[in-house]
């Protein structure tokens, strides 16, 4: 494990905050960590910058996340990792669809040729979208308040997908479904990022797995056609306890 | 003609390569996946008779050459795990039904429910040591083992391995009161815990756990060889195999087959076709026709 | 002021860094040198009442990250060892005389040669894992194990540690049975073996042996940890330390001193100014003023 | 431990044989491999090649050795290693000073400019003389039927050990005891090589320290400095049972 000093914090959203760091890893875009909140848990977090500068994203959702999103400046965090498979790089013109905290994992990716689709509740959600240039950004608000009223799928249908070398997509894993679903026949590349609850991050415990790959080590980035098999994909998923259940 | 086949435990398994039991085995598909790529059997995640969600995280530990895990028997229960051996038993290959429970009622209990699902043998979880009332709590009291093993013995038609801990004053003694079983598997992991230097606690939440991985090997090798030693049973060696000659080193210690867990950490699932191509290239080159022969090769 | 210094087991130690009993420490001159090397201590090899020669070799097989040993307990007899501590004497520091043997009156015996020799106090080896009779088998049993601490404790001037075995069912009632104990001493090594695959035979002599250093530190962490919640008397960490990070690990676990044995196989004997010096800046960055205020801080 | 196949074999005396094979560890001249004779026991042995060839030569001296100068060409030698520090190297003529099987550390140091002293108890059992040049060859027997007669100390008599930029000695405590207290006055650099019997070989048993020092990692090879305070030296050892005798 471990123990690396925070060093510049940001506020990006009232749910999410951005803790910088310097971490002498190598880490690629779409790869993650396990960090530790003694006392509460140890929760995946994706890298949301890769460079030197190291940063996670972190939306306060439950207890340990709640509690990392109020680490100061100064304060250490406890990590491992990194982990997972990353994306593959594309040139050309890329599409990042991101849904939530899952804009975190793309940011990395995004460029001048990236077009993004961001997508949340509310305004005030939306993650990164300044990240993009201002004619390839498309915001997507379920109160309607910004951008597109509606979901993601509704973004997409400001884009032709076609257009893209790759689409890049992360978020919950209705949505991911959704986008393939929308997807899956037309003439595209496209990458998912998935995010499974995970106990160990490095495929021994099977709390992440999808039709037998271990989405900690032989993802979370999966392909078009790794996905294509994948009857537990946006279907079922095990509990805590191993229990199945529908997603 | 070079072979792997053995038959141990009352099954014959097409490679002495098995996974073992908690390590990718609570999902049907995983499991399937494992035995499609090459793990001659799988033991299932360890199941009670009710669900538990195990313990907070962190639940692993990982070091260079270890890991110390309380994942705390998570499990969904008996009664919905049906369900993921259903899915497992696709691939043909047998499935081997790891239960634990605190008395020889549940374990019965769950035993017939395994048998019923279609289970290949059970495999009775003695040893895990770090969770309160059962595991290496039940499996270090030799008058309850014995009782258990009788009694399961005497009801099922399916055979019964016994999974036993290293955590005690003498292996000799419990493998002597499983001796009825069809199998003694030998090892689970080694009572252990880390602290946190930084944070000034222990890493794991339960605080208590069990070490695994290459740091038990030496450990696992001299449980096998005692109970070799004591009694005259087949034996499924586990505890630290990351490749072919740790595999033999077990073999020649007594064991006629063998579980990996720790290992995939290193090697992922690829690690049991590996260790088989492996062994079957270590036969030709020293013209052994099957791996058998070189069970207990080792014990004076 | 920074400060390393500690008392512990009746005794007072400039480090709390202390050679563990079985390395490099059955020459007298080889005792004194780790001292002005700057070990805060050192145990003796451990001693009995007759010479004996050991096991033939091989009596170590060392891996990367760990070593089996079963030397044998090889000792000249206590009798020809007086000189041996008479040259280390000179050092000026604390000698502590480790001994074995099967019965209260060896026992005794021993710890009051020992005592007549200068040392500053005694060890009981009660958990020697690879010979018939002695060490483990003595120190597995309760009973026995009470009567040679009540007995000596009874007679002798100078402390009485007493050294614990991991290869017991539960380390907590050993460490109950010895707690009139000053120190406790814990772990010895972990019974283990090793097999050659080439030579279809177990490396060692005499077969089985003790696992020894890093794989070994969760299993002493936690034997450390479950005693000091056990029983209220001071404790001395010992297995796989070999750098502050672990010395802090099992200080934070509860002890307040600790050994180091085959961590001098990777690093030689200026492990002990190292890592005194470590723990030092540690205390200092940390705004510690007594390594003491951090014992048993990480007990939940 | 590796198990290593032996290539070549040469019996070199009626009681010394050399197994030559290929091991792709880096050796130094004076760097020793512990060798395990199953069933038997584990002995020290120098390298007495340290080239892409390595060598050992053995003398038959008790059971372990004796069974272990019988290995044959094909069979597999069991070591571990390499262990010790080696040989510091001196350019300029350098004597070389050898007593039995003491020789076999020595040999890798042979060249054009080294001058050798070897001595034994017959003609049969002189090791490696025939590697010095004629004109460099100080042959010693007891028996006094090759050479001169007498011992190593009546060799040094035909030299001026001052001549050398440096001396190096190898062979029986006693013999190297002899050398030392013949040189230790004079203006020269000597290193010499120890033999005492070693149980681990890495530095924890503690069989083959002398005043503190390890054989097996502070040496084989200490030089007169390290000798100076060195009162074990030449006078006392512990036997297997740690009980200390003279020497
Ligand atoms: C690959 C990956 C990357 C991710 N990247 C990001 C990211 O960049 N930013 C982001 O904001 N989110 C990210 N997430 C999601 C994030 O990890 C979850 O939101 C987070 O785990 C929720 O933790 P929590 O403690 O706040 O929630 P909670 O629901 O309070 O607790 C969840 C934790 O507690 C444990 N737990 C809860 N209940 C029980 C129980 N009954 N028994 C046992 N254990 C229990 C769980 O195992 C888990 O550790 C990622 C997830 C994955 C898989
Ligand atoms: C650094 C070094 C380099 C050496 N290099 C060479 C070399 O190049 N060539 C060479 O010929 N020789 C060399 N020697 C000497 C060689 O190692 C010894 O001759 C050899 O160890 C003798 O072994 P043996 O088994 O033949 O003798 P034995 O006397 O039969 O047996 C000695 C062995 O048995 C063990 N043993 C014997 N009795 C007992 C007992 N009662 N209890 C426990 N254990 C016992 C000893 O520990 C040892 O392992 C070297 C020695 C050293 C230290
Ligand atoms: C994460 C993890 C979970 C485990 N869960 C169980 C379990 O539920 N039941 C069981 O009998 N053994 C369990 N074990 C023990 C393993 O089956 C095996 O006995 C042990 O890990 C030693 O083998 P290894 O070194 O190959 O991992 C678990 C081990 C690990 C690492
Ligand atoms: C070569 C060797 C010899 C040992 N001999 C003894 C002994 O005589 N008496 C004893 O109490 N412990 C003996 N031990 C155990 C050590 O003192 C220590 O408890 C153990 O090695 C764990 O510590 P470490 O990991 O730092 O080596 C020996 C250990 C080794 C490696
Ligand atoms: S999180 Fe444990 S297998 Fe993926
Ligand atoms: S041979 Fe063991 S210390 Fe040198």
């Amino acid at each position: 494990m471990e123990h690396i000093e925070v060093k510049r914090k940001k506020v990006d959203t009232p749910t999410v905050a951005s803790l910088y760091f310097e971490w002498d890893a190598r880490v690629l875009p779409g790869q993650f960590i396990m960090v530790w909140v003694p006392g509460l848990g140890e929760v995946p977090m994706s890298l949301s910058k890769t460079g030197k500068e190291k940063c996670i994203t972190v939306k306060a959702y439950g207890e340990s996340t709640g509690k990392l999103a109020k680490t100061e400046v100064g304060e250490l965090i406890t990590l491992r990792g990194p982990y997972g498979k990353p994306f593959k790089k594309s040139g050309g013109d890329i599409l990042l669809i991101g849904g939530g905290s899952g804009m975190a994992s793309l940011r990395p990716l995004i460029n001048r040729r990236s077009t993004g689709i961001i997508a949340s509740r509310t305004p005030e959600e939306l993650l990164f979208s300044e990240e993009f240039n201002a004619d390839k950004r498309i915001e997507v608000t379920e109160d309607g308040r910004k951008g597109i009223k509606g979901i993601v799928l509704d973004g997409m249908d400001m884009v032709n997908p076609e257009d893209f070398s790759m689409i890049y997509v992360c978020g919950p894993e209705r949505m991911l479904k959704a986008v393939y679903d929308k997807i899956k026949d037309k003439n595209v590349n496209a990458q998912f990022s998935l995010e499974r609850s995970m106990k160990c991050g490095i495929g021994l415990c099977d709390s992440c797995s999808v039709n037998g790959y271990q989405v900690c080590v032989d993802g979370p980035v999966f392909d078009m056609n790794q996905l294509r098999d994948m009857t537990e994909f946006g279907t079922s998923k095990l509990l805590a306890s191993g229990k199945r259940v529908k997603i | 003609m070079i072979s792997l086949t053995t038959n141990t435990g009352g099954l014959k398994l097409e490679s002495p390569a098995i996974l073992a039991s908690g390590i990718l085995d609570e999902n049907g598909y995983t499991m399937k996946r494992i035995l499609d790529e090459g793990a001659g059997a799988v033991v299932t995640k360890s199941i009670g008779t009710e669900e538990r969600n195990g313990y907070f995280s962190p639940v692993v530990a990982p070091e260079g050459s270890y890991l110390i895990n309380a994942m705390g028997l998570p499990n969904p229960g008996i009664d919905f795990f049906r369900d993921e051996i259903n899915i497992a038993l696709k691939s043909g290959k047998p499935i081997i039904g790891s239960i634990f429970a605190s008395n020889t009622d549940d374990f019965l209990k769950l035993a017939l429910k395994m048998q019923d699902y279609g289970v290949s043998a059970v495999e009775l979880n003695l040893s895990c040591p770090h969770v309160q009332g059962f595991g290496s709590e039940v499996g270090s009291d030799p008058v309850l083992v014995k009782d258990i093993v009788k009694n399961l013995k005497g009801t099922l038609k399916i055979p019964v391995w016994s999974k036993l801990s290293p955590n005690v004053t003498s292996i000799s003694e419990i493998a002597r009161a499983s001796s009825e079983s069809d199998a003694l598997v030998l090892i689970n992991t080694v009572r252990a815990m880390a602290i946190d230097v930084e944070s000034k606690r222990p890493v794991l939440t339960n605080v208590y756990g069990g070490l695994s991985g290459k740091a038990i090997k030496p450990v696992g090798l001299r449980c096998v060889y005692e109970a070799r030693k004591e009694c005259d049973i087949d034996i499924i060696g586990v505890g630290g195999i990351y490749n072919y000659r740790d595999a033999l080193e077990y073999i020649m210690a007594g064991a006629s087959a063998f579980q990996i867990g720790t290992a995939l950490m290193e090697y992922g699932r690829k690690v049991f076709g590996d260790i088989a191509m492996d062994l079957e290239s270590y036969l030709k080159k020293n013209n052994v026709a099957n791996i058998k022969e070189l069970v207990g090769v080792a014990v004076q």
